[in-house]
């Protein structure tokens, strides 16, 4: 082969190998000594490190490989796994608004003042992250509490949870006790 | 002459003629004025991979091929304006597939190209957990569940205290359980988390949920639910597989 | 993301992805307008057209890909066992070339060009994604059209279906009974 087509044969190699290769390997697939191979390899890096590129040619010992450039990698995991929208359910949000006005609180509270299991919500905002466990209550089963996170501030836009709006007058949310027993 | 061809050689009645226009080395439009209907119709009956089902496009070519011969051979009659002529048709059709089969072959030149062109394998990396984009979190959205939470809060109540003194007398035993559930349906569909709601203690759950399944065996419930996670609802009588319900 | 940085993520994005990007999926990753985006592209294309280099940027359709010159082709095939695409049989070309040179198109023409039943090759192109359904003709029975995909255009190697080889000139009489889509 021609000798000034060699690095741009060597990149093509080292493209759809997407593997290190070796320059004995790289010097037989071209035809080559391996001094002429070293040559070529020297030239390609050249031109690799001359221009701002977003893949690089790394040297390992005798083995070559391309590689992305590491400053680029937060696009390409943007590229691989885009941001998944969700939004919330109503029974989550009740579920929400009632750990948020009343944290830390047990399940059982949050069951009460909405009148309904809440097991599936309470697992999703789990999930979500948006409430965290903080513990358990010292009561008969030894319930888990529930607090509300910093991220569950970060998407409301506010920085502390006394920031959110005052309950509404005669509210439930603040009446109900909590429940002789905890299912 | 003896032509041996094999039928399946060729994608359909349309190559075949156009192989053996090329192999007379005529032109499409001098078709009729050749051994061309008589070799299509040799090749057609010698075939040795006869097989009705593939087949039957080329003997309906074969029959289209005779008509037209045959009726050169008759006296013309003064032809009306609008009649197709089946022989001109078929020139034209013939024309149009050998265009096309031309471009085909065109294509399969772009295609041999492009596939001296490597792509790389794509690369297994290791992804953080994925973000998560929640909509609708907003002050506004938590106000107001608190307000449906509190509308609808006093209801609740009454329901549940009427339901503990109604309940806890039976639901010890399937049958006293079961008992109540006939009851309540014998005025109507009811909720099945009404059944629950007040829910004291593991053995009546459990046992409400038993004396319902009896129930449903016995074909004297049925339950419907609209969607996954949805409500359900508890119907008297056997489900009628019948009609809209 | 800086405008200038853009081309180089794109190449990163390209590289590791190995196969054909769309452009709003790229626009996505990097936070940018698909105009922006364009661009960015474009500048990429010029650094790539400006070298001689083992790999070129393709662009089919808004699909984006890496690929190796085909001059380089002998090397690579020596060293690896790459990907090889399949060649298409005679009967998927034909359907292929009616349905490339009359887009958008029903199978009843197709049949009618090729003198046979095209269910098949109709069924195994659109598995392999080189024709797509675009909607029904507004005719007796509604038939489905189909046209080609960028799939399509990355498996022939051109960028548009106009740079598909032109039809050769009819020489009797004026053929189909639709007027052919001259690309």
């Amino acid at each position: 082969m021609e000798l000034s087509e060699a690095p741009h044969a060597i990149e093509a190699i080292l493209f759809v190998s997407g593997e290190a290769v070796s320059v004995p390997d790289l010097s037989q697939a071209l035809g080559l000594s391996e001094m002429e191979t070293m040559h070529a390899v020297e030239a390609l890096q050249k031109e690799y490190e001359s221009a701002t590129r977003g893949i690089a040619l790394r040297r390992f010992g005798d083995h070559l490989k391309l590689e992305t450039r590491a400053e680029y990698a937060p696009y390409v995991e943007r590229m691989l796994q885009p941001v998944q929208r969700q939004s919330l359910s109503q029974a989550s949000l009740e579920t929400l608004a009632v750990i948020a006005y009343r944290q830390p609180v047990t399940k059982g509270v949050v069951e009460l003042v909405r009148g309904v299991k809440c097991d599936y919500s309470v697992q999703s905002l789990l999930h979500k992250g948006l409430i965290k466990e903080v513990g358990r209550k010292e009561a008969l089963g030894r319930p888990i509490l529930y607090a509300t996170t910093d991220k569950f501030l970060e998407h409301f836009g506010i920085t502390d949870v006394r920031e959110l709006p005052p309950l509404p007058a005669v509210s439930a949310v603040e009446a109900t006790p909590e429940p002789p027993l905890v299912p | 002459m003896a032509i041996h061809i094999r039928l399946k050689q060729f994608d359909g009645p349309l190559d075949l003629l156009l192989h053996l226009i090329g192999k007379a080395k005529i032109d499409i439009k001098d078709i009729f004025v050749s051994e061309i209907t008589e070799q299509f119709i040799q090749a057609v009956r010698d075939a040795p991979d006869f097989d009705l089902e593939a087949a039957s496009e080329f003997i309906a070519m074969a029959a289209l091929l005779v008509e037209i011969k045959s009726r050169a051979l008759l006296p013309k009659p003064p032809k009306p304006e609008d009649e197709e002529d089946p022989e001109q048709t078929l020139i034209e059709r013939l024309t149009a597939y050998k265009q096309f089969k031309e471009g085909a072959q065109g294509m399969a030149s772009y295609e041999q190209t492009a596939m001296q062109a490597f792509g790389k394998l794509p690369e297994e990396i290791p992804l953080p957990p994925p973000t998560l984009e929640i909509d609708g979190l907003t002050l506004e959205a938590l106000w107001c569940a608190l307000r449906r939470i509190a509308e609808r809060e006093p209801q609740g109540v009454r329901e549940t205290e009427y339901r503990l003194q109604d309940i806890r007398r039976d639901c010890y035993t399937v049958e006293g359980c079961m008992e109540v559930i006939e009851s309540r349906l014998s005025v109507g569909s009811t909720d099945f988390d009404g059944l629950f709601r007040d829910a004291p203690c593991r053995e009546e759950v459990v046992t409400i949920f038993l004396a319902l399944l009896e129930l449903l065996k016995l074909g004297k419930a049925h339950v419907t639910q609209s969607d996954t996670f949805g409500r359900m609802l508890l119907h008297p009588g056997r489900r009628q597989t019948f009609g809209t319900e």
